[in-house]
């Protein structure tokens, strides 16, 4: 019974963690239709904005919490006005380019911080005890933290004006520029904004799974294949790929052991797209094409 | 016949060049040099076969490398069982180029839009790399042949058809993919001249309107799909008799998104545009690894940035328009100026990526 | 000439999305030879109508029949591997390719290589394409792009002609070459026109259907039709 | 196979395709030609760059004492990207281009396998200086590194003896975490322990949950990880954050030589047992030296030193006594003069080499992790490659050039 029960929060865990990874690229997707290649890199990141601002004494939660969406999603404005803007229409050729961002952060990093960081932060909270089974209490806030996120960015789409602007932009780009909205500014805000989710996703995970340059290459091919699961709807998919996806993952892997979790995971992907081809919302919830 | 079609005469004058080139190989290249070119040319010839199935045929595979890692792994299988290169060779052609029927049957006659085909190789060749990377136990044996898991397992060398034991020297090797990667570019300049060439190329400008037309567009995909995928065999083969060895990393998403580059870089409606991008993309990455003054990757990362945004077209297009544009001036200035009033040329057809 | 057979038919055809029925339970009849109009105000359902019958749509109930074969459900290709030559709504041709080898991929669906290249040319000449003949499509104006879509169409040599408002779009000079060119192909062809513009169809018709909210009100005459108070209303209505 | 030289360049027809071949045959006073091929970018690079920076300082010295033979030695580094295509590309080159007296490459046995042979075809002495599974036979290549029966016959026993019977093996899904698991089993039965669970895991798994979960059911007295890789990192924080790290201890052979130990901060890495050839923490006269140089060398970035990167410094050492026997650089002359018992004290202690399969006689340490450093805990001098010996013997066959993974299994008694 308690290992049940942990185990289920455990797979709780291992669904918010394929949001919270998937989260920033299913935005700078999902509405500006850029394949992001330089995704992993963003979380790495924020990764290190969290590991190098603690190594010079910075408090751990505002480093997670401020300081990594801050930077990254500076960095993300900044890629976007340098690199992107001159992509749109030519998604394919995004690919190119945010391969050679990517592979650029890397060197960057490495040629900066050398190809391994000391870090001194482990996952704060202490443990939290189910029984005889104990569990990491960050591990657990970082499930709260996810289901805000996504509630968070529901809202913002939803609710505010920009939010609205911007789902109006990406529709019909020729429409909102007729009502007197700046696409350019549009387009831009999006992406800073998936690149800072992707680095607040990047400092978070940073406790847990450590830093180096090269990180983002772990990252990347899951959440790419959690985007794509997911469909049109940027929020309902990610979601519910996440859960789909994550949920088997968590639960094979129990069974069987971790290689084959990973596969399942892959597989009940390639059997979603093809009876779903496109991908989850897009036949479940139509209404959010 | 002109425009897209009538590229037949370049195609063979290109492999005439081509033809040359490895003839005087040896006076003008290294002796490492040589040795070394096959498996680049394996990885030429993959860019061929994209080149091909998305250049003309308009399907986006983006996990092309599943049908080149499957041919080599299936070369690498059959040949240690068989004992000798030669039936290996068309063993793993055929393994892959059945495999790519299948799952073109399942998403052609699936109706799966462009984008999602695109991003379902990818995960099917994401799932080999997984796949063949549990294989590392000693329990996981083909026949004679170890899958080795992450470490891969080793490629027989070529030996001369029917004499096991008659192994090529690898510069003699280089000699035999190179004529394999002339045959496969005249083979696929000459598909796409074909009926059934153009009738691939007409649905990746207008899948709807080819359909009108009487054209079963599916059959037409699936079959391009499938040929696409051979060829891209071919350069997995030839791919992991140069490195020695074949490991699950040609299944990578590294891997996979380089092949797509290679196409961007060449340009897309060109054959010799990508296998000339995968040839430059190689050794600058290579030559990069001979210096130690700057981070590898930094410096590569700064080059594709760079021609992403000055060569938007690609290099071989981009040099054809710039000639085209000469010729067309020098004949006539003022009809050029005339059309340029209109609309922008070809920027249909590269619209029809972004839906979907 | 006049009533030989019926070449195509629908019965009770029916096309719901959703609760919305586009197409209500149409029957409707063709004859050899025959050029009819489909007109009606926007969503009326002739679009889907026409859909339907091209293979694009699935009807949701009901059967098309051309030439005794059922084809509801069957892929556009194996409609138009019937002869059935058909035009779509916006200008569906290949943009990256030149106007020649538009009109040679439309002839060597049917023909030789020989054939093709001669057909080409003949359909070239017959629609006067020849000043656009080595330009991409993509480069031309909208009319002379429905214009290359109109040669494919003719080049097929098809028996049953589909076209969905061939002349949208266009200056009068050529509204008035493709209603010609329409005539020219009705001698051999049976055809189906959908339209909107009543001038245009005025010149061309001889029996026109015409479609209110998924069914037909009534087929007749165009003179016969223009007189009719609930013809008149159903266009009054949507012009309000 | 083989290419013979000296057939070659006597073949007057291949003349033209020989030229650019043996224009490059260096005269009597040009540089000795030493070519390292390490992954210093891509996922290895954490392995990598230690290694590099210790083979250049290896090389800087020979040099700065006159080089060797009274030649200078000129050190070629490539950096194959953690790409197997380029380990085949580099090697080739330094082979047939380069010319090159010797060659030290190669991290993960996958880059070891695709140039062995290359270098073997084209008689260029390899050295090959990471820990790995054991099980290459072949007279071209010197394997300094240590192999599991090594670390892991010392490993097991102290610590079941010190924590209990009940392990619970996880291991990096590939071959070393294989062969490495496979050891384990054997040390632990043949301790009279009970292996209770044995997990593989992809090297780019980072979600340990499940596992930790598992492992909490199956209540074992010990952890032993062969984990490996940036990923693998991540068990070992959600370890300790899941508060295991405090009841169940982990041993390993494989944490410590990314620099894991200081990936993760001190109080989740405390307490880990590991075992190598060397740790940066060795309290010897001789290795305080060459910590101290490297640390002067590199200033506050130098990397922390670790088995491979010392056994790179200590393989060019190895090689250079070899040359100096030898008398020559000639490949089969200090082949021969190798395995003739001859050895080089290094960091390490002595590190020698063991004629019957070219691989290395050595110390092994144990070590505790604390406040990130390791303190040794033991030591035992001199161990041989006993499971490589089992399958291999050049002294009966020094023709042989081939990797024996199953067999060294097999021949230990291990089923397969």
């Amino acid at each position: 019974m308690d290992l049940t029960l942990s185990l289920i929060l455990q797979i709780f865990y291992v669904i918010a963690n394929l949001a919270l990874i998937s989260l920033g690229l299913a935005i700078i997707f999902g509405m500006m239709r850029v394949i992001n290649l330089a995704h992993g890199e963003f979380l790495m990141l924020g990764g290190y904005t969290v590991v190098v601002a603690t190594n010079n004494g910075v408090n751990l939660w505002f480093a997670m919490l401020v300081l990594a969406p801050v930077v990254v999603g500076a960095i993300g404005v900044v890629v976007e006005r340098l690199l992107i803007r001159w992509l749109y229409g030519r998604m394919i050729d995004t690919l190119l380019a945010t391969w050679g961002l990517s592979l650029f952060f890397i060197g960057i990093i490495t040629t900066i911080f050398g190809a391994s960081t000391s870090t001194t932060i482990s996952p704060p909270l202490g443990v939290v005890s189910i029984g005889e089974y104990t569990s990491s209490g960050y591990e657990m806030l970082l499930i709260g933290i996810t289901a805000g996120l996504l509630v968070a960015v529901y809202l913002v789409l939803k609710y505010t004006a920009l939010g609205l602007v911007a789902r109006g932009t990406m529709q019909n780009p020729d429409m909102a520029a007729a009502l007197g909205v700046s696409t350019s500014r549009i387009y831009m805000i999006t992406f800073g904004l998936g690149a800072a989710i992707s680095g607040f996703a990047g400092g978070l995970l940073a406790p847990v799974t450590g830093v180096l340059p090269t990180i983002g290459a772990i990252y990347i091919a899951k959440a790419f294949i959690t985007v794509i699961s997911g469909g049109a709807s940027i929020l309902a998919g990610t979601a519910s790929a996440s859960i789909l996806l994550g949920g088997i993952n968590g639960v094979v892997t129990f069974l069987t052991g971790p290689t084959l979790g990973e596969v399942a995971l892959l597989a009940a992907a390639i059997i979603l797209l093809r009876f779903m081809p496109t991908g989850i919302t897009g036949r479940l919830f139509r209404k959010s094409q | 016949m002109n425009g897209m079609f009538g590229q037949f005469r370049g195609t063979l004058f290109a492999a005439l060049l081509a033809l040359i080139f490895t003839i005087a190989a040896p006076s003008i290249l290294e002796f490492f040099t040589i040795i070394t070119l096959t498996q680049v040319i394996g990885l030429s010839i993959l860019a061929l076969s994209l080149a091909l199935i998305w250049g003309y045929g308009g399907i986006l595979c983006f996990g092309q490398t599943a049908f080149f890692g499957l041919g080599a792994y299936s070369y690498a299988i059959a040949a240690v069982n068989i004992g000798g290169s030669t039936g290996a060779m068309f063993i793993a052609v055929a393994v892959a180029a059945a495999f790519a029927a299948v799952l073109g049957y399942f998403a052609f006659y699936g109706k799966i839009s462009d984008v999602y085909l695109a991003v379902i190789t990818l995960t099917v060749s994401l799932i080999m790399y997984s796949l063949i990377r549990r294989t590392s136990g000693p329990e996981y044996k083909i026949g004679d042949a170890l899958l080795g898991g992450f470490n891969g397992t080793g490629a027989p060398p070529l030996n001369v058809p029917g004499n096991a034991g008659a192994v090529l020297f690898p510069e003699h090797t280089f000699y035999v993919a190179m004529v394999a990667l002339i045959l496969l570019y005249v083979f696929c300049g000459w598909l796409v001249n074909t009926h059934f060439g153009r009738v691939c190329v007409s649905i990746r400008e207008n899948e709807i309107r080819a359909e009108l037309l009487g054209y079963d567009t599916r059959a037409y995909k699936l079959g391009i799909f499938t040929v696409g995928a051979a060829v891209a065999a071919i350069g997995g083969i030839f791919f992991c008799i140069g490195v020695t060895r074949v490991t699950p990393d040609v299944f990578s998403l590294g891997q996979a998104s380089l092949t797509i580059i290679w196409v961007i870089v060449g340009g897309r409606g060109t054959l010799a545009g990508p296998v000339l991008a995968a040839f430059g993309l190689y050794y600058l990455t290579a030559s990069l690894g001979t210096q130690q003054v700057v981070n590898t990757s930094l410096v590569l990362g700064i080059i594709l940035i760079a021609f992403v945004l000055l060569a938007p077209r690609g290099v071989v297009p981009g040099i054809e328009k710039l000639a085209t544009a000469r010729r067309a001036g020098r004949r006539n200035r003022a009809k050029e100026r005339r059309m340029r009033l209109r609309k922008p040329r070809g920027g249909i057809s590269e619209d029809r990526h972004e839906t979907g | 000439m006049r009533r030989g057979e019926v070449v195509l038919e629908t019965r009770s055809l029916s096309m719901h999305f959703g609760g919305v029925r586009a197409v209500d339970r149409v029957d409707f009849q063709l004859w050899e030879n025959e050029l009819r109009c489909l007109i009606g105000p926007n969503g009326a359902g002739k679009s889907t109508f026409f859909k339907c019958l091209t293979g694009q749509l699935v009807p949701t109930i009901g059967d098309v029949v051309i030439r005794d074969i059922h084809v509801a459900g069957r892929e556009p290709h194996e409609v138009a591997g019937l002869g059935v030559g058909i035009k779509t709504q916006v200008p569906n041709v290949f943009d990256g390719l030149t106007t020649r080898e538009n009109i040679w991929l439309s002839c060597r669906r049917w023909h030789g290589a020989r054939r093709t290249d001669a057909l080409t040319s003949e359909t070239i000449e017959r629609l006067q394409l020849g000043e656009f003949r080595s330009r991409q499509v993509g480069s031309l104006s909208h009319g002379q792009r429905q214009w290359v879509e109109l040669g494919m169409v003719v080049a097929a040599q098809p028996w049953l002609v589909l076209l969905d408002e061939p002349a949208a779009g266009m200056t009068h000079e050529e509204t008035d070459r493709t209603a010609e060119l329409i005539r020219e192909i009705n001698e051999d062809a049976a055809m189906i026109v959908v339209e909107h513009d009543m001038n245009f169809i005025r010149r061309i018709s001889k029996k026109v259907t015409l479609f209110h909210e998924g069914r037909i009100l009534m087929e007749g005459t165009m003179d016969a039709i223009s007189k009719d108070r609930r013809a008149r209303d159903v266009y009054l209505g949507h012009r309000a | 196979m083989t290419i013979n030289r000296r057939k070659f360049l006597a073949a007057g027809a291949t003349a033209a395709l020989a030229a650019p071949f043996y224009a490059r045959l260096g005269l009597a006073d040009d540089p000795i030609k030493f070519v390292s091929i390490l992954d210093q970018t891509g996922g290895l690079d954490i392995y990598g760059r230690p290694m590099v920076e210790t083979t250049k300082m290896a090389i800087d010295e020979m040099n700065a004492a006159g080089g060797l033979l009274g030649r200078q030695i000129d050190l070629k580094v490539y950096d194959p990207q953690s790409s197997i295509q380029f380990y085949t590309q580099y090697a080739t080159q330094a082979a047939a281009g380069d010319r090159a007296d010797t060659v030290h490459a190669g991290i993960t046995s996958a880059s070891r396998e695709a140039i062995r042979p290359t270098l073997f075809r084209y008689e260029t002495l390899y050295f090959y200086n990471v820990q790995y599974e054991g099980g290459v036979c072949d007279i071209n290549n010197f394997c300094t590194g240590s192999t599991p029966a090594q670390t892991v016959e010392k490993l097991v026993p102290y610590c079941m003896g010190k924590w209990g019977k009940k392990v619970y093996i996880i291991a990096a899904d590939y071959n070393y975490g294989q062969i490495t698991a496979q050891w384990v089993q054997k040390y632990v039965r043949d301790n009279g322990g009970e292996a209770v669970e044995t997990e593989f895991f992809p090297l780019d798994v980072t979600n340990f949950g499940p596992t930790i979960k598992k492992i909490q059911a199956a209540r074992p007295d010990m952890v032993m990880s062969a984990l490996v890789g940036g990923a693998h990192v991540s068990f070992y924080r959600q370890y300790a954050a899941a508060g295991m790290n405090a009841s169940v201890p982990i041993a390993s052979t494989t944490f410590g030589v990314g620099n894991e130990h200081r990936l993760i901060s001190a109080e989740e890495g405390n307490g880990i047992i590991c075992a190598y050839s060397y740790f940066e923490e060795i309290p010897s006269e001789a290795n305080m030296s060459f910590v101290k140089r490297f640390k002067d060398r590199l200033g506050d970035d130098a990397p922390g030193l670790n088995e491979l990167a010392a056994r790179s410094y200590e393989g060019a050492y190895l090689w250079a006594e070899g040359v100096k026997a030898a008398g020559s650089v000639d490949r089969m002359q200090v082949i021969d003069a190798l395995r003739t018992g001859i050895g080089y004290d290094g960091p390490s202690g002595r590190v020698q080499i063991e004629p019957k399969t070219n691989h290395a006689v050595q110390n092994v340490y144990l070590a505790e992790l604390q406040n990130q450093s390791f303190n040794i805990i033991e030591t035992y001098e001199n161990q041989p490659p006993s499971d490589t010996l089992l399958v291999c013997d050049l002294v009966a066959d020094p023709t042989q050039s081939t990797f024996k993974f199953e067999n060294g299994l097999k021949a230990a008694g291990i089923d397969i």
